[in-house]
């Protein structure tokens, strides 16, 4: 026994060891990507101050297309910010083990990408400037903003939503913080005492540690929801012909989680390659992945069918003249996103064998968030292109400013991601390892139980 | 017990210290970009309104000639002010000044004290036949040697006013 | 005129707030020196009356001035010329006051001759140049010596003008780029009158414009565009009827209620044919026929050879078109015939508008009301000659002109290059301008003394129609000059006192403003002293000297007899074959005939029919540019036998297949930041003379083909080019 | 903002008969209102800032074809979409019922332009340029708007400001055609008519209870007050 137990000392040290490989101290290869990273970004920080200095008449937008890059960026990222809430809150209130690994990397994601989202109604707005008037300050001017607006739930709730998910995070990391602690010396120790913030993994703490995470788990899903129906509401509570839909906010809250399950599959992969976690991210988990994204398309292909039909069933002609210039000018973007949303992913994922491979996994939850930025840019673009005078309508295309603030937005992401896994554990190793103990065999009489009855 | 507070005091702690974070950072740019214009600048000419309008009750009208029929109040021009000082006073350092910029033909270039915002329209007759009198905004200038700003103009300073005396607060009645 | 000398600015109501004010540093109170001298107060906006010189209509305007500047101009509502209303050019004149590429002090050439380099000279200087230039003028003794190109001018100016070109033995060349000439020419066979009639649209019950765009551009548009208001809805029974006959679908013809879209140059034929059928089926008025001098069998001779099926054949039109506009013109009395600039710059232009003058008289629409009216008398006025300026072309290039003096004319510009103006220019040893602005004229001059703009200058407008005697418009400054320049009638008077020289009649008063308030209180009939001071007050209060009750011409006194023929075939410059398409040259609605193509104001508002901005375009109908190829906004080659522009091209749904219109207004290659080298000028498509006989301006007497460039043409039109068509999405 | 029930209702029609789409208006606007000119460049990008513009609408094939006008300013609508949805209140209902814009209250989240289906709210992409001394020409009575702000017609709010207090002065309502936006002032066939629709008796009250009348995208119930005047057509009386 005692040997045994060695063993099992051995093995845990060996896994934490490599559960937290990512933060051994930075080699060449992560400066240089954290420098390539931080050039993007600060070339598009370069094209916000840009804007800043000379208007937005920089960026592509014009009338009538008042919401461009910046809008489609925002409603892309909050949509991918269901990533983490998906994961962490939906399986983990269904139990479903598989999740373990990949938990923290999907819960960082989601904070990041909710703040890059919030980023863009900052970069947006003509004054950002005068941005604060949009919160509920007291003031000298004695005024309030507008509980009317859907700008203001917007706010209210990617607020609420930042910091939710930074909250829930936070907390997930508590125990692995502690771990990180008792392994680190000098200045990064006293920072990990104060973030772990006295953490000694005693039975109660654990007791409770488990009651929190799941009451966060469940408050969170609701907020994402909300959220991602609010943003939907920004769009369908005008009355731009085609925005002016009651099926707006399910239909953004499925495309919301469509692209944010199909960024965890391409976070997964990312992380299996670079921190060599192909043991503890395995064919099934991908496979269980595969599941979960057939599903949301069918409910997003499901919901747009509905939009669509309804359109053209009813008619309105400037509603039908709407669709119609959607199909005729981007006719190819038209046919990308349904291609690549429906008609190509649905049969794919139908096939255990391409849920099973990681190449194609890869390529196929890609492909979903092309689409779904694609997706966006047919929301946005088109009906504000075509509004109801059509001696006013008009085109869009994006400027070099906005095209520019859009990869600096994807390289922002990247580099925060980049800097949290060089500086906090990214596989979540209490998870991980509470799933290990749970798959022990234990003993009862002459039978052999599973230490606990869940599905994998 | 102790840890489960410390875990959710800090925990709410690092919540509220980052959405003020958040909120007073956009109040710190409001702050330091507004116009910071000095309550009492030094004057070109040490003009004291405690010695005419004070002393002398020179009435405001005699020299803001507009404030009745015009939104602005208007400075004195510096005919006005010679037409008395070429026989008063004119050992004075402060007069020689003003009789140096009329012979020079300049005018002189007085700094603003009360400044509003060029969005906010203001004008001085209405106010005035309102029965808004002068002291009301610029304070008691017969004590005052060097004029200085004594209400808040801010919108609210404004608002409470029309508030009170139950006047239009449209938006439009003053920024358009 | 000191008026407004004092008038300095007050800090305390800088004008146009900006909105976002981050001033650090405390703002400055400057006060005025001494206070304003008319009892202006600051903050409180002043009004003056005066003048728009923008065309030649004269509208009376009322200019609003706040701390001495001009912030608006509005319509004059006394003025019985537009009654308080005002066009888009007059609006915008104000921006001429304030150009930033106004020539700011007088400027002597130091480069080459249009290289645009001068350097500034004080007015002394300046004028004591130009004096010396003048001086041998008078001494040589040779005619011609000095040529005057000025636009129609009228009043105490012309006086001035004519009296300095006499001093100087020189020659006056008064020049309107959109001449009315064939007009005049007409009127005096058809009325025995030389000065153009008006018409009475208000009180019309039924119109019908040959090419006429009274609308938009044609001789007084405000004054029509009152008048089309009140025809239409100010009845409470009658709602006067609009029919339109032209090529192209112009402004005007889209407020029609019917376009007859009749071909390039019969205009004139579908007005004979008109008279024909109101003979035909005797719907004349016989006694007024009478009276007039007219004979119905030998009009009805005149017309024996044109049937009505003839009239359609060669108008392109259907004889039931053609029946149902003559019936109803000759019933819905009173009823206006109206011949335009359409009409008038053909070749056979003159013959078109006596047949369009005929109808008038065969309805007996002449002198009433709802009709054709007159002023009582002859306006004091020399009217343009196209064949003196084109003589005039020949003097210069023939090296006998030794100065040429310009002022408000831009002859480079406005007259086609095939004239060789601009070489001819380059012959004459000395030119001078009195130009404002840096116009393709002007950037030829040896010498530039610039004029006041309109705001800031004293005159007097005879407006060209509504103009019954007793309106005498005054133009007065409304604020002090904002340049160092020098009012043109003071300038042309102290180059007359330099010589020694006297002005009969004018001299004695001095200075300009006072040679005008003499010509008003003659005008007045006032004697000078104390009362006239007072009314000399008022009119320049009310902007003029409006006397109202004058009464209509009301009888012909022309010396011969009105001999009616069927106008002859319109010639046009090129070969039908080699050249397919007829070219239509318009007057622009927004930029006219291009002086008023320098202010940013008019280079962003749309033009009505196309939407277009800051450029010019050439119109096709669509079924013209299927087969050929082209679509909206396409670069394509104009080609004429005289030239060729390169132009985008607008499709234009109500023009005539084989017609292609372009407006004027552009293709300046200077003339300020906003017009130099915007769009391309189309008169560099056009022959001087078409038809040798006549010598007149037919701008729409050229056939063109046209090749398909590339597909970026830099079009740009404020209206969606598809949305233009879905009018049933909105339900108007 | 205060719910007392005004004297006015500002109102305006716009007879589709009369117009003759001159585009007197168009500049009228502009000079009046401080709108700037935003060059050939940014013309192109679409982004002209008139407040009020002609619209052009064929209809028909040649040579049956037809022109029509329409012009096109602030509906200044009582149940104004563009005002909910502006999350500072720079948009929102005067008590006159006009749509009140404060341009400095805006922060240029452009969502007011989105939801006005007429397409007449214009943005300010850059900071507005008069080059010297074109800047001497601006109405001192209105503000320049500078970059990132919204703007639209208002009725030329600084002339009804001027008329109403001149009223008040006298201690009288305002007189019907005493206030007249630049507009209405420069129409020359007097197709812009505005006034006070309170008073009943007032020319454009009666002139909106025309059999020709109708409003702009009226099925959206937005309920403009700028009332068209149906026109043209020998049969359209």
């Amino acid at each position: 026994m005692p040997e045994e137990e060695g063993l099992k000392q051995k093995n845990i040290q060996e896994m934490n060891e490599k559960m937290l490989s990512s933060i051994r101290p930075p080699t060449g290869k992560w400066v240089f990507l954290a420098v390539v990273l931080g050039a993007i970004t600060g070339w598009a920080a370069y094209a916000w101050w840009v804007q800043l200095s000379t208007g937005l008449v920089v960026a592509g937008i014009n009338r009538p297309v008042m919401w461009g890059f910046y809008i489609i960026n925002f409603v892309f990222w909050v949509g991918l910010s269901h990533s983490g809430t998906m994961v962490s809150g939906i399986l983990r209130l269904s139990k479903a083990n598989w999740r373990r690994p990949i938990l923290r990397a999907a819960e960082a994601m989601t904070v990041f990408a909710i703040s890059v989202a919030a980023m863009f109604p900052l970069i947006h707005i003509g004054r950002t400037w005068k941005a604060y008037y949009l919160i509920p300050l007291p003031n000298s001017m004695g005024l309030w903003p507008n509980f009317r607006s859907p700008l203001l739930w917007d706010l209210t709730a990617i607020n609420t939503y930042i910091l939710g998910s930074s909250l829930f995070l936070f907390l997930g990391m508590l125990p692995d913080l502690a771990v990180v602690r008792d392994r680190s010396v000098g200045i990064k120790k006293k920072i990990y005492t104060v973030l772990a913030m006295g953490w000694r993994g005693t039975d109660r703490e654990w007791s409770l540690y488990g009651k929190a995470s799941t009451i966060m788990a469940a408050l969170i899903v609701p907020v994402a929801v909300s959220v991602h129906s609010i943003v939907s509401w920004d769009f369908a509570m005008t009355l731009v012909p085609g925005w002016h839909s009651t099926i707006f906010a399910p239909y953004f809250v499925s495309g919301a989680m469509f692209s944010g399950v199909a960024a965890v599959i391409t976070l997964m992969v990312i992380l299996r390659k670079a921190f060599h976690l192909e043991h503890h991210l395995r064919e099934e988990h991908f496979d269980n992945m595969g599941k979960l994204l057939l599903v949301i398309s069918l409910v997003w292909s499901y919901l747009y069918f509905a939009e669509v039909l309804t359109i053209w069933y009813g008619h309105k002609p400037i509603e039908w003249e709407v669709f119609i210039f959607t199909a005729d000018r981007y006719s190819f973007l038209l046919g990308l996103m349904v291609l690549g949303n429906a008609f190509i992913t649905i049969p794919a994922l139908c096939f255990r064998r391409v849920r099973r491979s990681v190449t194609v996994m890869l390529f196929i939850s890609i492909l979903v968030n092309v689409c779904m930025f694609t997706e966006r840019f047919l929301i946005i673009v088109p009906p504000l292109s075509h509004r109801n005078v059509p001696f006013m309508w008009g085109n869009y295309s994006p400027s070099w400013v906005e095209l520019s603030i859009t990869a600096g937005a994807l390289a922002g992401f990247a580099l925060m991601y980049t800097m949290f896994a060089k500086f906090f554990p990214i596989v979540s190793l209490t998870d991980v390892r509470e799933g290990l103990e749970m798959k022990k065999k234990l003993k009862i009489g002459r039978s052999t139980v599973n230490a606990r009855i869940e599905g994998e | 017990m102790k840890h489960k507070r410390i875990i959710i005091i800090s925990a709410l702690f690092f919540a509220a210290a980052s959405g003020l974070l958040f909120i007073y950072s956009f109040e710190a740019i409001f702050y330091f970009t507004v116009p910071v214009v000095e309550r009492s600048p030094e004057q070109p000419i040490a003009f004291s309104h405690k010695k005419h309008a004070g002393k002398y009750s020179i009435n405001c009208l005699y020299c803001h000639r507009y404030a009745n029929i015009s939104k602005v109040a208007g400075v004195p021009d510096m005919e006005l002010c010679v037409s008395c000082h070429r026989f008063i006073a004119r050992k004075k350092p402060g007069i020689k000044k003003l009789i140096g910029y009329w012979e020079r033909k300049e005018p002189v270039p007085w700094i603003k004290v009360h400044d509003l915002p060029d969005f906010t329209y203001f004008p001085h007759n209405t106010h005035l036949r309102a029965g808004v009198y002068c002291d009301s905004c610029h304070g008691d200038v017969t004590t005052m040697d060097r004029i200085e700003r004594v209400s808040r103009i801010s919108m609210r300073w404004c608002l409470d006013c029309h508030r009170e005396r139950d006047v239009s607060i449209d938006c439009l009645q003053c920024h358009f | 005129m000191n008026r407004r000398e004092f008038l300095q600015l007050t800090g305390a109501a800088a004008a146009g707030g900006a909105l976002s004010s981050c001033t650090i540093n405390p703002e400055k109170l400057i006060p005025l020196l001494v206070p304003p001298e008319d009892g202006s107060i600051p903050g409180v906006a002043d009004y003056y009356a005066s003048i728009c010189r923008q065309c030649p209509a004269g509208c009376g305007i009322i200019v609003r001035v706040s701390e001495g500047r001009a912030n608006k101009i509005e319509g004059n509502p006394l003025h019985p010329v537009n009654k308080g209303k005002l066009c888009a050019r007059g609006q915008a004149a104000l921006q001429a006051l304030y150009h930033p590429d106004r020539i700011r002090q007088p400027l002597k050439r130091t480069g080459v001759r249009g290289s645009g380099e001068f350097s500034p000279v004080s007015w002394e200087e300046g004028l004591s140049l130009l004096a010396e230039k003048l001086k041998g003028m008078k001494t040589a003794g040779a005619r011609k010596g000095m040529i005057f190109f000025t636009p129609e001018l009228q009043g105490t100016i012309l006086q001035l003008v004519k009296a300095f070109t006499e001093h100087f033995n020189g020659m006056h060349v008064p020049y309107e780029s959109l001449s009315l000439e064939s007009h005049r020419k007409a009127s005096v066979d058809v009325y025995g009158r030389y000065e153009l009639p008006d018409y009475d649209i208000g009180s019309a019950q039924y119109i019908i414009s040959f090419g006429a765009d009274f609308l938009e551009t044609f001789v007084s548009p405000v004054r029509y565009g009152d008048a089309y208001g009140r025809m239409r809805r100010a009845r409470p029974t009658v709602r006067g009827l609009f029919t339109y006959a032209g090529p192209r679908m112009s402004m005007t013809a889209a407020s029609a209620d019917s376009w007859l879209p009749v071909k390039t140059g019969k205009e004139g034929i579908l007005a004979a044919g008109m008279a024909g059928v109101i003979l035909d089926e005797e719907l004349y008025d016989g006694p007024a026929l009478n009276i007039y001098g007219l004979n119905v069998s030998e009009l009805k001779a005149a017309m024996a050879d044109y049937p009505l099926k003839r009239v359609a054949e060669e108008t392109g039109l259907t004889e039931r078109d053609i029946f149902s506009a003559s019936r109803d013109f000759a019933r819905l009395r009173p009823s206006i015939a109206i011949a335009g600039d359409t009409v008038a710059h053909q070749t056979n232009g003159i013959d078109s508008i006596k047949a369009v003058h005929l109808l008038n008289l065969l309805t007996g629409n002449f002198g009433k009301q709802g009709g054709v009216r007159f002023s009582p008398k002859d306006l004091k006025q020399t009217a343009s000659s196209y064949s003196k300026l084109l003589d005039t072309i020949d003097d210069m290039s023939g090296g006998s002109v030794r100065v040429a003096l310009f002022h408000g004319v831009d002859p480079v510009y406005a007259l086609p290059k095939t004239s060789g103006f601009e070489k001819a220019l380059g012959k004459v040893p000395f030119i001078a301008s009195f130009s404002s602005f840096q116009c393709d004229t002007t950037r030829q001059a040896d010498l530039i003394l610039p004029d006041h703009t309109d705001l800031e200058s004293w005159g007097e407008v005879i407006p060209s129609i509504g103009g019954d005697i007793g309106v005498v418009g005054t133009v007065q400054p409304v604020v002090r000059p904002v340049h160092n320049t020098l009012a043109f009638p003071d300038a042309l008077l102290s180059l007359v006192k330099t010589e020694g020289g006297k002005v009969p009649g004018i001299s004695a008063y001095g200075d300009y403003p006072a040679v005008l308030k003499e010509h008003i209180r003659q005008a007045s009939g006032h004697k000078p002293g104390a009362d006239f001071e007072r009314v000399w007050t008022k009119t320049l209060q009310r902007g003029g000297i409006f006397k109202e009750d004058s009464k209509p011409v009301k009888s012909i006194n022309r010396s011969g007899k009105f001999i009616f023929t069927v106008p002859r075939k319109a010639v046009f410059s090129g070969d039908e074959k080699q050249f397919p398409f007829h070219l239509h040259i318009y007057p622009s609605a927004i930029m006219f005939d291009g002086r008023s193509a320098h202010l940013p104001w008019l280079q962003e508002t749309p033009d009505p029919m196309t939407t277009a901005v800051w450029g010019t375009w050439l119109e096709i109908n669509p079924k013209t540019a299927g087969s050929l190829g082209i679509t909206h906004g396409d670069l394509v080659e104009v080609e004429s036998p005289a030239g060729s522009i390169r132009v985008p091209v607008v499709i234009y749904p109500a023009i005539r297949s084989e017609v292609m219109a372009m407006p004027l207004g552009q293709g300046h290659r200077n003339f300020g930041r906003y017009a130099a080298g915007r769009g391309v000028n189309p008169l560099d498509l056009l022959e001087t003379v078409v038809d040798k006989e006549n010598r007149l301006p037919a701008l729409g007497a050229t056939r063109v083909r046209i090749k398909r460039i590339s597909k970026k043409g830099g079009l740009i039109t404020a209206g969606h080019p598809d949305g233009s068509y879905r009018g049933e999405l909105l339900e108007i | 903002m205060s719910k007392s029930k005004s004297n006015y209702k500002w109102g305006m029609v716009i007879d589709l008969d009369r117009c003759t789409g001159c585009s007197a208006c168009v500049v009228a606007c502009q000079a009046e209102n401080n709108v700037p000119v935003v060059g050939e460049e940014r013309s192109a990008e679409g982004r002209m800032l008139h407040w009020l513009r002609i619209e052009r609408y064929w209809d028909g094939e040649y040579p049956h074809v037809r022109a029509r006008f329409i012009p096109v300013l602030c509906q200044q609508c009582d149940n104004a979409p563009c005002e909910p949805v502006c999350p500072v209140y720079a948009s929102y209902q005067t008590p006159e019922g006009l749509n009140g814009q404060v341009y400095n209250r805006c922060v240029g989240t452009r969502y007011c332009a989105n939801n006005c289906p007429w397409s007449v709210r214009v943005f300010n992409f850059h900071e507005p340029e008069w080059p010297k001394p074109l800047n001497d020409q601006l109405n001192p009575d209105v503000t320049v708007r500078s970059k990132g702000v919204m703007e639209k017609c208002t009725f030329c709010i600084q002339r009804i400001n001027r008329g109403k207090m001149k009223a008040k002065e006298e201690g009288r309502l305002v007189r019907d055609d005493e206030i007249q936006p630049a507009c209405a002032q420069t129409c020359p066939p007097g197709a812009i008519i505005f006034g006070n629709m309170a008073d009943k008796g007032s020319f454009v009250f009666r002139l909106s209870r025309s059999s020709r009348r109708f409003r702009l995208l009226e099925d959206l119930g937005t309920e403009p007050v700028v009332i068209y005047l149906k026109g043209g057509g020998r049969e359209g009386a």
